[in-house]
């Protein structure tokens, strides 16, 4: 894949960011740093309008104008920008997925979010931490080799390590044999890590605001309007807004949005529950991850640790999430971490999630002429953010799948072909 | 966190008792292999997904094993009915049982 | 060390029982009753923290759950506790606390002017480099250290049900709790103090012509006296959600500090208790948070909340200062001078920032000889490490802008009351969105359903009488909503003496000469060092949104989650954005309402309890034979049974060709087993399964192989037809439940026409599965009432009789390909069979095996392990399997449409192969490639499923998956090491032995 | 050990169990079920009762537990086939089930440690049962007269299950009986 390649310059009034500018607004008192974006107007028409203005909705939109000088676009966001997954999730970014075209996909968000904060002049404190997932069943350590192997063939980078090497890279977890879920070893992806989940949406915002993108808040889609098999459009609460092309990036909304195309989608939406403790002292470098007991945990730079737990096992909406699974995660965290049973929780909540049966995002076209989906990220919705931009700005600019997207097209649950990126199911002997 | 009434038990249990089980009312086909790749395809993994009124199957897995459908509000997640598998619902205007 | 400022007499301490410990390594003395901030203030300690960001010295503010400074490590070692609000901790004898700080931390100070809100977004922008800037970041991060080593206390869970929960025992919750009882209600009664009152601890005034205390006792021995009233203390309600569930933490005394907290419970168990309450209907009497002012450098040590001040004088007899300013906005902050007076302590002056003050409160002011300023507020705190001035200037009355020059008052103390702020916080997690109100200065709970009611101040009661009536109505209400009681009072809500109040006014950010971005610091949130200047620069950068703000400059991110900041933080952003209050909106509130430790989450589910472990009745014999296990779902499997010497492969060669030659035994009773009776049974199992059951004779078994609708394989095992229309279904051990549910979904909810029921018996029953050659001799010498002939008993028979004399039902089927008899009796009596089975066995030296043997002896065969050589998308004919798919059944079988859509016909797919390598082991997992060496990305033509040492073959083996494997035997891949190696395998038939069968047909 | 424990915990010996299928609204299935083992079928969800030395226990719409004592099964399983006719199941699971007894002042908090279920006597008094999470196993709990519990669980969850009794009794001071 060729690396992402600059054609637009943002406006020259953009101010940049920089340590000697923030010296220098330093003696100014701060008085006069510019807004991050606009609060524009609405027009009553764009080439493209992006309906959700997240992490990947806001990506999307500076993409499209950056790499394809597609500017006349809005994005439509019904609260504030960044306001649904984007400022719930883990922040936990990795590409070393099973199958080759998810790894891919992944891979290639991985490579842009190694220089992100550069090229959108906003430090999203990517942290390559490396991230560790723990294998606790042979059958665990089986699919650890498999997936670290099949990895190594797509040039990812990954090792499989052993409990003591684990030991050594997280003092603090507990590696005893005897332990209920011992773990047996793990998969290490160094170039793995974390990021500020909010300033991913900013920057992007305001990189994407920079190149001309209206960025449309407080403004919800109540309909979308379909003439003659083709999108024209889309009512809003501040009236219609025509546009060619109209381009749905709504985690959580998905299928609220399509069945106002007259649409379906194959996803179901769950709560995704997390939490943070209050902030310690550095004690935990890389993120541990450990599918079998439902529990992923990372040390912001703040010192929190953030930790995630399942999704629960019911569709809903709500923000919030069932205690039982709450309860379980926290268990697992006592688990692996014995040190960690007298910190505190100080807050937790859900995000929700849309989970297609393959576990595998939906990218492309819909049978509506013109619009687009992008959802169905389930759990990988953040560590995506640059790619599933950059390929889906590429689908919509061509109005045709970009290739690293074309597994991924709603066609795939007619003909069979799923990705299925559940993993190996448990072993059955 | 849920209470849910089972029918069968006739009390309201704590949701770690129950199992979700999918989206209600979706018939499997008569003749499955008359169906199109596609129609195949929309019975195995489109749901409706409601946000709000949602008729979904839940069983009493820790009591007394059976399932029973539920319209449920996946946002404020109020339980507006319970009734028997095989049942229609009883209000046709709500969910996705329409 | 001295405690100059503690008063002679008063309190609710017990001065009688002093306590000596220890603040950051200095010995203190302190009382039973004493909190430890109260202790600290005791000895005159003004700075007991350094700030979060910028380093600045800090005193404490507060008095309860909303401190925001005085957070200390509490013990040592792996009992340390990080991060404890000294305002609640009990003081114990021997307690250790300790604020952390980094090193260098007091040096930020100076550099504060280069670090507004959000600095890190707009430098080291060179992504490679942020790791090195990161670590510097992080190092002076974070609050608390971490414990030491696993934690030597445990925690509980305790489940309730009730028909009211009161969350709070103050006037309000107590009158409420008091009526719901005496309506005949289940109450649940919980409060995160250690004594129930709260206002009341401190309170004055008489109640019901008594004294406040002793009200209090009396309510609370009536309560006591109700045997269906659950009181909780040390109690906090951390969350509430759905359908009324609420957490409740409940502290309980430490093992160490418990003998010398007065009046508490000699308790054993848990350190903290975690009750989950299921409650009909929900009092929230969570009371009100006294708001501070925030003026420029008001978070110097001896600025403190008017009612914490009071607080410490009354309850604890402690003063915290000796001249005092007050800075108010209302009349509720007024005895808190008066009473300052009282103490013998000196008041400057009151600072009272409304223009007319009137009123009993200002009356009773001057009469105690104290100069009331009115239209004036004190703009900033001087001091170095505390507070020694307050600057006071004119205010404008309708605007705030200064009117005039200020001047400077003499004080250590800076007492401050802005208003009351509702705890709105239980509320706003079930999502009710509160509703500013001009008139209460304040965001109030707008009901939501009938579930949730509020009572006293949380709900914006003023004064103790509206606290004590609306706690008393609520409680009778929320009974009747139960059905106990009419919802009226039993009696009228108690007498007191308290004058009216007069008006308040609005004020959150006081002026300053100079604005917000010039002016020196006006801390917003106290803990993460968020200023006024911080809000009106986002705002000024476009972050619009209260949650943006919040996110940007992090108020309310702290451990007190914004109970001081939120509102005079939501009032500076709306004051930024020329917009009101109501329009600028608030916070989302998320669970905990204050920290909750995770060990109490956690509950008794740690260490052996976590998950369960399910035994089998044999697991005693594997113990005592020193079997090594492996972990199957949640089943313990012996894995091998190693002798003295012996490593792994040594002892699964050894009990490999004993089965293979002489006699084995498996405990193989974890496989999951489904009894299936009733007319309808076969049309069941038909449709279930992709083989046919139909005609399947009685007496006779059948592998049945499962899909998922998808049709990918789900489980498969070997069902037996029991009698005419009874079956025996055995499934994998890892899938017993799931197959179990799957056949309750599909007979329950679309098929219920049929006659059939299904029962599981995988508890029921022990199975003993006897391998070998001289498995036909072992079990003639226990069974005498089965024929056990090659032609009577054939292979794949059933047969009913006695083993070892107990009633046992007999298989002859094999996972392994050797003759084989799988013995299966009452679990109750497995370890007896199993016993007389060894011993029967004992003159052919029978082999105990485990898991591993039979791997390899199933890998020998070519059988596959559904979960090991199948991942969830592999279809029959990817494993070679169509043998076992019968097409032409009426109904069809679960899965069958989808065999033939494209994708599962393509010829490319992963298809099931044997391996042969050379002399190495492959390593399972590993990939598969066409060309050994190249640049990624190489295409993956498969991995490796099993692999294993075959001692019969004395050669490596191994199975995998490789893209149209099956037409490609005889080719040569590689298989791809993490170390660089590639190795040569070759691609043949999986099964490796005994390919016709001859083996378990003797 | 205690002294004056608060809790008891007992094992019992194994007992004869079948589990029953039918349609309780057929009076036929009612009328051959109760000649054969003097047992009527409790159609009251979540009940049991007890029969001479037998008990009876209400599982779910058209199941019931029968227990036995040990060694009957066999030849009650038999009858109950002879005499039943129609939609009907007949298993016998003595294998399955461990049968524990919990007593003492505390022993209603040792359910309350285990299970979201509310044991509180208002509503779970003497004659009642019910299947329901038990810690992280699962157990029919019923209600004695004498105010003591039975549990009834999965054999391969039995020494999870006890192990964990032990520990939520331990504060209360308990003994085996």
């Amino acid at each position: 894949m060729p690396p992402p390649h600059n054609t637009l310059k943002p406006h020259a009034l953009m101010q940049r960011y920089s340590l000697p500018r923030l010296l220098a607004h330093a003696r100014r008192h701060h008085e006069d740093w510019q807004r991050a974006w606009r609060n524009p107007a609405p027009k009553d028409a764009y080439d493209t309008v992006i309906v959700g203005g997240g992490g990947h909705g806001l990506a999307t939109a500076y993409y499209l104008a950056k790499e394809h000088g597609v500017t006349d676009v809005a994005v439509i966001e019904r609260g504030y920008l960044g306001g649904g997954n984007t400022g719930r999730n883990t922040t936990i970014v990795r590409s070393n997925y099973l199958r080759d075209a998810s790894t891919r996909l992944y891979d290639f968000a991985l490579d842009l979010w190694r220089d992100l904060s550069r090229e959108i002049n906003f430090n999203v404190m990517f942290s390559a931490r490396g991230v560790l997932n723990l294998g606790h069943t042979l059958q665990d350590m089986r699919d650890i080799e498999r997936r670290v192997g099949a990895n190594r063939l797509n040039g990812v980078d990954g090792e499989v390590l052993t409990t003591a090497e684990v030991q050594r890279l997280v003092p603090l977890m507990n590696c005893s044999p005897t332990s209920r879920y011992p773990v047996l070893g793990a998969s290490w992806q160094p170039r793995g890590g974390v990021a500020r989940h909010d300033a991913v949406a900013w920057g992007y915002a305001r990189a994407a605001d920079a190149l001309g993108v209206d960025l449309l808040q407080q403004t919800e889609v109540v309909g979308i309007r379909v003439e003659n098999g083709a999108v024209t459009g889309v009512e809003t609460d501040l009236g219609f807004i025509a546009a060619r092309r109209v381009a749905c990036v709504v985690a959580g909304n998905s299928g609220v949005l399509a069945r106002m195309a007259g649409l379906r989608l194959p996803i179901e939406s769950r709560p995704l529950q997390a939490l943070v403790s209050e902030p310690l002292k550095p004690c935990l470098d890389p993120v541990v991850m450990s599918a079998a007991v439902h529990c992923y945990i990372s040390q912001s730079a703040k010192g929190d640790l953030v930790i995630g737990a399942g999704t629960d096992v019911y569709n809903g909406y709500g923000q919030r999430g069932s205690f039982p699974v709450l309860e379980h995660a926290v268990a697992a965290v006592c688990e692996l971490f014995p040190a960690f049973s007298r910190v505190r929780m100080n807050r937790h909540w859900g995000g929700i999630v849309d989970i297609c049966p393959d576990a595998c995002p939906v990218i492309g076209p819909s049978p509506v002429r013109g619009l687009y989906f992008n959802c169905g990220w389930g759990t990988g919705g953040f560590k995506s953010t640059p790619g599933s931009g950059y390929v889906f700005a590429d689908t919509i600019a061509n109005e045709r799948p970009h290739p690293l997207a074309a597994p991924f097209g709603l066609d795939r649950f007619a003909s069979g072909a799923l990705v299925d990126e559940h993993g190996a199911a448990a072993v059955a002997h | 966190m849920l209470r849910i009434r089972c029918p069968y038990c006739e009390e309201a249990r704590s949701e770690e008792e129950f199992a979700y089980a999918g989206e209600a009312h979706i018939r499997r086909p008569e003749d499955p292999e008359a169906l199109s790749d596609r129609e195949w395809g929309e019975y195995l993994h489109f749901r409706t997904n409601a946000r709000g009124p949602h008729r979904e199957m839940w069983v009493h897995a820790a009591g007394c094993r059976r399932y029973f459908n539920v319209l449920r509000d996946t946002v404020s997640y109020e339980i507006l009915d319970v009734y028997p598998i095989g049942k229609a619902p009883s209000d046709d205007s709500t969910g996705n049982g329409a | 060390m001295g405690t100059p400022r503690r008063l002679p007499s008063g309190g609710r301490i017990d001065r009688d029982r002093p306590i000596a410990f220890s603040f950051n390594r200095r010995e203190m003395r302190g009382f039973s009753g004493d909190t430890l901030a109260s202790a600290l203030l005791a000895h005159g300690v003004a700075t007991v923290a350094r700030s979060f960001k910028y380093g600045r010295p800090r005193g404490i503010v507060g008095h309860g759950v909303e401190e925001p400074n005085a957070i200390v490590d509490l013990g040592v070692g792996a009992a340390m506790t990080p991060n404890v609000r000294a305002t609640e901790i009990e003081l114990f004898a021997g307690l250790e606390a300790r604020t952390s700080r980094a090193p260098w931390q007091g040096a930020v100070g100076p550099l504060a002017r280069y670090l507004p809100a959000g600095f890190y977004y707009k430098m080291f922008l060179h992504a490679r480099g942020f790791r090195t800037w990161e670590r510097f970041l992080r190092a002076t991060a974070g609050l608390g250290g971490v414990p030491e080593g696993p934690d030597p206390d445990t925690y509980d869970h305790l489940n309730h049900h009730c028909d009211v929960l009161v969350v709070g025992a103050g006037p309000a919750g107590l009158a409420a709790a008091l009526e719901a009882c005496r309506a005949g209600a289940r109450v649940v009664l919980a409060d995160e103090q250690a004594e129930f009152g709260g206002s009341l601890l401190a309170e004055t005034g008489p109640v019901d012509g008594e004294h406040a205390s002793s009200w209090v006792a009396r309510t609370v021995a009536e309560l006591e006296s109700h045997p269906d009233a659950v009181l909780l203390a040390r109690s906090t309600v951390s969350g509430l959600y759905d359908h009324n569930f609420v957490t409740v933490v409940e502290r309980r005394p430490d093992a160490a500090g418990a003998p010398d907290v007065a009046g508490a419970p000699d308790v054993a168990g848990a350190r903290e208790r975690l009750h989950r309450v299921r409650a009909g209907q929900v009092v929230l009497a969570t009371g009100a948070i006294e708001r501070p002012l925030v003026f420029a450098n008001n978070d110097l040590p001896g600025v403190m909340l008017a009612s914490s001040v009071f607080t410490y004088l009354h309850r604890y007899a402690v003063v915290p200062g000796e001249r005092m300013v007050l800075c108010t906005t209302n009349d509720s902050a007024y005895r808190t001078a008066i009473d300052w007076v009282g103490a013998g302590r000196e008041v400057a002056a009151i600072v009272d920032a409304r223009p007319e003050p009137s009123g009993a409160a200002m009356q009773a002011a001057t009469r105690a000889g104290i100069e009331v300023i009115h239209g004036h507020a004190v703009i900033e705190a001087r001091g170095r490490k505390r507070v020694r001035e307050a600057v006071v200037a004119p205010l404008h009355g309708e605007d705030d802008r200064l009117t005039g020059p200020p001047r400077r008052i003499g004080c250590d103390l800076i007492a401050c009351s802005g208003g009351w702020t509702p705890t709105l916080h239980l509320a706003a997690q079930t999502g009710v969105k509160p509703r500013w109100s001009d008139e209460a200065i304040a965001f109030l709970p707008v009901p939501a359903g009938d579930a949730v009611t509020w009572a006293g101040s949380a709900g914006g009661a003023r004064s103790l009488p509206a606290c004590l009536q609306t706690g008393a109505a609520a409680g009778a209400m929320a009974a009747s909503r139960t059905g106990h009681g009419e919802g009226r009072v039993s009696a009228e809500p108690p007498e007191t003496d308290e004058p009216p109040e007069t008006p308040s006014r609005a004020l959150f950010l006081v002026p300053h000469q100079r604005p917000p971005s010039r002016a020196p610091k006006q801390f917003v949130d106290l803990q993460l060092d968020v200023t006024a200047a911080d809000i009106e620069l986002a705002a000024r950068e476009g972050y619009e949104s209260v949650e943006h703000v919040k996110r940007y400059t992090a108020l309310g991110f702290g451990t007190e989650q914004g109970k001081l900041g939120n509102v005079n933080g939501v009032a500076i952003l709306a004051r930024a954005l020329g917009q009101d209050i109501a329009a600028t909106g608030t916070t989302m509130f998320r669970p905990s309402y204050t920290p909750v430790t995770f060990g109490a989450v956690a509950g008794r589910d740690v260490g052996g309890f976590f998950d369960p472990e399910r035994r089998t009745p044999m697991h005693g014999w594997h113990e005592e034979q020193g079997a090594e296990w492996e972990d199957v779902g949640r089943w313990k499997r012996p894995r091998y049974y190693p002798k003295a010497g012996e490593g792994m492969q040594d002892a699964v060669n050894r009990e490999c060709l004993a089965a293979r030659d002489g006699v084995a035994i498996l405990d193989a009773s974890t496989l999951g087993k489904i009894d299936i009776q009733g007319a309808d049974a076969h049309v069941f199992l038909d449709r279930i399964y992709t083989t046919g059951f139909r005609r399947l004779g009685v007496g006779r078994c059948r592998y049945g192989l499962m899909l998922h609708e998808d049709g990918t394989i789900f489980d498969d095992g070997v069902t037996a037809r029991i009698a005419g229309h009874r079956y025996l279904m055995h499934t994998t051990t890892g899938n017993a439940e799931a197959v179990f549910d799957w056949l309750e979904l599909w007979r329950q909810t679309e098929w219920p026409d049929l006659d059939v029921y299904c029962t599981s018996v995988t508890d029921h029953w022990a199975t003993a599965a006897l391998v070998g050659p001289k498995s036909r001799e072992v079990l003639g010498r226990v069974c005498d009432d089965i024929d056990l002939s090659r032609d009577a008993f054939r292979f794949m028979d059933v047969r009913e009789g006695h083993v070892a004399g107990v009633p046992a039902r007999v298989f002859r089927i094999s996972f392994s390909g050797e003759l084989s008899f799988e013995v299966n009796v009452p679990a109750h009596r497995g370890r007896e069979v199993w016993d007389a089975l060894i011993e029967a066995g004992a003159e052919f030296d029978i082999t105990p095996y485990g898991t591993e043997a039979m791997h390899v002896l199933r890998a020998e065969k070519g059988f596959i392990i559904v979960g090991q050589d199948t991942d969830g998308s592999m279809t029959p004919a990817d494993m070679g399997m169509d043998w076992a798919v019968r097409r032409n059944k009426p109904f069809g079988f679960l899965g069958e449409r989808s065999l033939s859509l494209p994708d599962h016909l393509r010829e490319d797919r992963l298809q099931f192969v044997g391996l042969a390598s050379g002399d190495a082991v492959l390593p399972e997992g590993a990939p598969l490639v066409e060309v050994p060496d190249g640049a990624p990305p190489i295409p993956n033509q498969g991995f490796v499923s099993s692999a294993y040492h075959s001692a019969r073959l004395s050669r490596p083996i191994a199975l995998g998956l490789v893209r149209g494997g099956r037409t490609r035997l005889g080719e040569i891949l590689h298989c791809a090491l993490a170390d660089g190696r590639n190795l040569p395998v070759t691609i043949v038939d999986p099964v490796f032995y005994d390919p016709d069968g001859k083996a378990q047909d003797v | 050990m205690s002294d004056r424990p608060g809790v008891v915990l007992r094992r019992e010996p194994a007992r004869g169990c079948l589990n029953l299928r039918g349609n309780p609204r057929d009076a036929g299935f009612r009328n051959a079920v109760a000649a054969v083992t003097g047992v009527e079928l409790p159609v009251e969800s979540c009940t049991w009762g007890p029969a001479g030395d037998a008990a009876v226990y209400w599982l779910g719409p058209d199941e019931w537990l029968l227990v036995l004592p040990a060694g009957r099964e066999a030849d009650v399983e038999r009858r109950l086939r002879e005499a039943l006719a129609g939609s009907f199941s007949v298993v016998d699971t003595s294998g399955t089930h461990c049968f524990l007894n919990l007593s003492g002042p505390a022993r209603g908090y040792v359910l309350q440690k285990s299970s979201p279920y509310d044991f509180h006597p208002r509503n779970f008094p003497a004659g009642r049962c019910v299947q329901t999470v038990f810690a992280k196993a699962s157990a029919l709990v019923a209600a004695n007269p004498d105010g003591s519990f039975d549990l009834v669980v999965r054999r391969s969850y039995a020494d999870y299950v006890r192990d964990w009794i032990a520990d939520a009794e331990e504060e209360y001071g308990f003994a085996r009986g």
